[in-house]
């Protein structure tokens, strides 16, 4: 019971995921972004260790599938795992272990994986992998964003007592840098996705302020000054 | 109270410790080797984080000169703990804090730091550096033992009223692997570097034997067999 | 010839190994103990790079199982090794090579794995485990050392009609820091076993002011004075 | 215009972070913790490249306050910046530059450091302490999250227009393996500290669930089971 969309972006390189289920609290898990190195996310049954170490091997060059027989090598529980692996140069592989429960599987895009588990059926991973590719020149975030409505407008989760609501969600995107250059979560809501589209827009005006007064304190505005700001030009394109 | 030699073998690029003291056990505290990255020792106060440490910044490549720098800003109490660093290079520095106890001091040269405290005078860290150059193109582990029997036979640890035995030694030298050539320890004796040159003579018999049977388990004889032929090699030579 | 136990204390996550044999000096060749990653320890016919890699392995985020198929797979003599693995979270991965000589084996208990060759007879990994859980409550260094004390008291290395004593020994404790919390040997000994008890002993007294001279130097007395409050207590 | 607590268990050596403020998202800029290694957080006019700086110079043993002097000699803007960072033993050192908006400070206790700024005075950062302090039996989570509601009732955040809300907090606890024991987070929410009780109250009932099914996946119920019991004891009162 989890859809997610993991992707490196071709134009900028940076790597990205977005993330949503029914479980609670699911940004904790998504520990598997460095810049410059790639992305992994271990899902289904997780295995707390896979993202860490797949991680390290991304860093010593292996390649994606090569690593995914690895964490296999690595693993009794391996056919419980679903799994998705990009390197830096855009090379992914993805597996679904058998004995992940209700519908599960992956589809692999260009330089993304749209993968999940308990889900309505093939058509969600297919509708994540084109909410993703329906705009390659937008910025990453906004299509791993839009990838998750996508799998959510075509039915989502599904579990034996029928559909599940997103309770979290998270959205996650590396550049350059040893910290992530986006980073949003939901931990707890009826409807976590709408939720984190709602932070995502709230959010995005902020960025480039956030960013700029810790480079450049001396010209920073206190950000209450800020706020009243953005209210006012808020104001003024609704008038 | 310790007296201690670290040395780099310029022929071979193996890196050492030979070190006696007072205090017991202080084998535990010769963490400080690692191979083709360099050799560090912290004695009086010990820090014990500074070995690891060392060896990182040193592995980074930083100068032993740099690395001490960075040790002195890194611990408040620095003027108590007496250190000596010598990297891959064979590039030494030693450093005695003015706050260790009795007569501390070392003494630098061409791959090797000789340094003591609490030691009867300054002539025992001279002694231990002539022990370390006697012969220079003995192996490494002869050399350390050397250094530090000459400590010893120049008063060793104490005051000129009243010596002190050294009740603990160490014996190590890493070459080109992740393991250590020899790592031999007393942890506990009356008399131990006696102890520790007993033993060294002892583990020299065996040491082609273990390295040969780990890496050719096959021809490998059993090690009673192996007894046996040293003791009859031993009668057979008067 | 070698019996060696590794285990975990659950209290406190401490890993550490104890290890006794008639072969010289053989806490010198223990370098697999590595804090807050795990315990490697090879012997038999030991391959000496295992244990350092072993340990980089489980650092990386290998599991145990994994970590001794890939030393398996790095070494064409790896039927001549006895292998036991242990990582931060007590998961243990253990291999008795069929080419070790005499009486071979190794057995898990409760956080704990028992290994060793060159024995009487599975008595002596009994003797290991039963030593081990003797009280759990005692720090991990004690546990260790009457678990080497129970494999030697069950008969230890050699054949029923010849007893091989222990001539060196060694107890490797570490906790979440760069160096060791314990580390005692015994390089060469008619009674190795004996003599490491001692030495643990006489090191559990000085353990906390050798630590604080270190930590806290103004404050510090000299050695030979605390050397003589200990005997005065003492008597 | 931030509280913060980072501090150590000295019971279980797991190290944590509690943080809230006005900003949204601040979670999302609290990656300076690492198991084995120490915490370093960063605030006020943020240079994001001295968290990860900082966990690297403990992890290689250095000590807080010469990571301090550290990040100091590599940062121009050092006076614009809030600091607080510890390491695994428990040994603190906090900075908070003169060039922050007042009220700001920081106080260090026994294995943790309170700290904020653009607060109400200096009662918060007392009270975060005294609110950490209250009970030491308790699992580190949530004495962080009781010493953020403790800052909270002494005022909170002060600025130039009067009190400002918590839009977002985030609590996270490390123990021994690279990923985190807890990782909770709120990103955007007019009373963020309510909300983040709300899910770490509600993710501690799933704690052991969310482990276990990834240890042990043959044994795991599925979560609509899980769910479904945890529904039954609510409703009889027993959580």
């Amino acid at each position: 019971m989890t859809y997610t969309v993991l992707a490196r972006c071709p134009r900028t390189g940076h790597v990205g995921i977005g993330i949503a289920t029914y479980s609670i609290c699911v940004g904790q898990y998504c520990d598997g972004l460095q810049s410059r190195v790639g992305a992994t996310m271990t899902q289904a049954f997780v295995n707390q260790g896979n993202n860490g170490l797949a991680l390290r091997l991304l860093a010593q060059g292996f390649a994606p599938a090569r690593i995914i027989d690895e964490l296999g090598l690595n693993d009794p529980y391996h056919d419980y795992r679903q799994i998705a692996v990009i390197d830096r140069e855009g090379g992914v592989a993805a597996f679904t272990g058998p004995k992940t429960r209700g519908w599960a599987g992956h589809r692999i895009g260009d330089g993304c994986v749209a993968f999940g588990n308990v889900l309505a059926g093939p058509n969600v991973v297919e509708a994540i992998a084109a909410g993703y590719a329906a705009d390659p020149d937008a910025p990453l975030e906004r299509r791993l964003l839009r990838a998750l409505e996508s799998g959510r407008d075509a039915g989502g989760q599904r579990g034996a007592q029928g559909h599940l609501t997103e309770r979290s969600a998270a959205l996650r995107v590396f550049s350059d840098f040893d910290y992530a250059d986006l980073d949003l979560r939901v931990d707890l809501h009826d409807h976590a996705v709408d939720e984190l589209r709602r932070c995502f827009e709230e959010y995005e005006p902020y960025r480039a302020y956030y960013r700029e007064r810790g480079r450049n304190p001396h010209d920073a505005v206190p950000q209450d000054v800020f706020v009243a700001r953005l209210k006012a030009s808020k104001a003024e394109a609704r008038a | 109270m310790t007296f201690t030699v670290i040395g780099h073998c310029p022929r071979t690029g193996r890196l050492g410790i030979g070190i006696a003291t007072f205090s017991i056990t202080v084998g535990m505290y010769c963490n400080g080797v690692k191979s083709r990255t360099g050799v560090t020792i912290s004695q009086a106060f010990v820090n014990q984080s500074n070995n690891a440490l060392v060896l990182r910044l040193l592995e980074q490549g930083f100068s032993p000169e740099a690395v001490m720098a960075q040790l002195a800003a890194n611990d408040p109490d620095h003027e108590y703990r007496q250190i000596g660093i010598i990297d891959r290079d064979g590039r030494a520095v030693g450093y005695t804090g003015p706050k260790t106890r009795g007569w501390s001091g070392h003494k630098v040269g061409p791959g090797y730091v000789a340094c003591g405290n609490g030691l009867v005078g300054s002539h025992v860290v001279e002694a231990i550096a002539d022990g370390f150059m006697a012969e220079p193109d003995a192996d490494l582990e002869h050399r350390l033992l050397l250094g530090i029997e000459a400590g010893r036979a120049a008063g060793g640890q104490g005051t000129k009223q009243r010596g002190k035995t050294e009740r603990s030694a160490a014996l190590v030298v890493y070459s080109r692997y992740t393991y250590a050539d020899i790592d031999l320890r007393v942890d506990l004796h009356e008399s131990a570097i006696e102890e520790l040159r007993r033993i060294w003579l002892e583990y020299k018999k065996f040491e082609d034997f273990y390295r040969d049977r780990s890496r050719n388990p096959r021809t490998a004889v059993p090690q009673e067999v192996f007894a046996a032929r040293l003791r009859a090699a031993a009668e057979a030579t008067p | 010839m070698t019996f060696s136990i590794i285990g975990r204390c659950a209290r406190t996550g401490r890993l550490g190994l104890g290890i006794t044999t008639f072969s010289l000096a053989v806490g010198g060749r223990c370098e697999g103990v590595k804090a807050n990653v795990g315990i490697c320890k090879t012997q038999a016919f030991p391959n000496r790079g295992n244990d350092p890699l072993g340990v980089t392995l489980l650092a990386a985020g290998y599991a145990p199982a994994r970590v001794m198929a890939m030393l398996a797979a790095n070494d064409p003599d790896h039927d001549w090794r006895q292998i036991a693995i242990m990582d931060r979270e007590g998961n243990i991965a253990a291999h008795t090579g069929s080419n070790t000589r005499g009486w071979s084996g190794h057995a898990t208990g409760s956080d704990c794995v028992a290994f060793g060759n060159g024995l009487v007879g599975p008595a002596v990994l009994d003797g290991l485990i039963a030593g081990f859980l003797d009280d759990p409550t005692a720090p991990l260094e004690f546990r260790l050392m009457r678990a080497l004390e129970g494999g030697r008291d069950a008969g230890g290395q050699g054949t029923a009609t010849q007893h091989k004593p222990e001539r060196s020994a060694a107890i490797k404790v570490v906790d979440r820091l760069d160096y060791p919390d314990i580390d005692v040997r015994v390089d060469v000994h008619p009674t190795a076993v004996q003599e490491l008890r001692r030495v643990l002993e006489e090191y559990k007294r000085y353990e906390v002011f050798y630590r604080e001279r270190g930590r806290d130097p103004a404050h510090a007395i000299p050695q030979d004075v605390f050397a003589a409050q200990l005997e005065a207590a003492q008597r | 215009m931030t509280y913060s607590i980072i501090a150590r268990c000295p019971r279980t050596d797991r190290l944590g972070i509690g943080i809230t403020t006005y900003s949204i998202a601040v979670g999302g800029r609290s990656e300076g913790i690492r198991a084995n290694a120490g915490i370093c957080k960063t605030q006020a006019f943020t240079n994001r490249a001295n968290d990860p700086i900082a966990v690297d110079l403990l992890a290689q043993g250095y000590t807080p306050d010469y990571v301090m002097r550290a990040l100091a000699e590599n940062d121009s803007d050092h006076e614009y910046r809030q600091i607080a960072i510890l390491d695994r033993d428990g040994n603190a050192a906090a900075h908070t530059g003169s060039g922050t908006r007042s009220w700001s400070g920081h106080r260090i206790g026994d294995g943790f450091v309170a700290f904020g700024n653009v607060l109400a005075g200096a009662q918060v950062v007392e009270a975060i302490a005294d609110g950490f302090a209250f009970d030491p039996a308790a699992p580190l989570e949530f004495r962080l999250l009781a010493a953020l509601e403790a800052g909270r009732d002494a005022g909170g955040q002060v600025g130039g227009e009067g009190h400002l809300t918590e839009r977002s907090a985030a609590i996270r606890v490390v123990a021994h393996p690279d990923y985190p024991d807890i990782d909770v987070r709120v990103d955007l929410h007019p009373q963020a500290l309510t909300e983040l009780r709300r899910v770490l109250q509600e993710f501690k009932l799933y704690e052991v669930f969310y482990r276990e099914r990834g240890r042990k996946p043959r044994e795991a119920i599925t979560q609509d089971e899980f769910v479904a019991r945890l529904e039954k004891t609510r409703a009889e009162g027993r959580v």
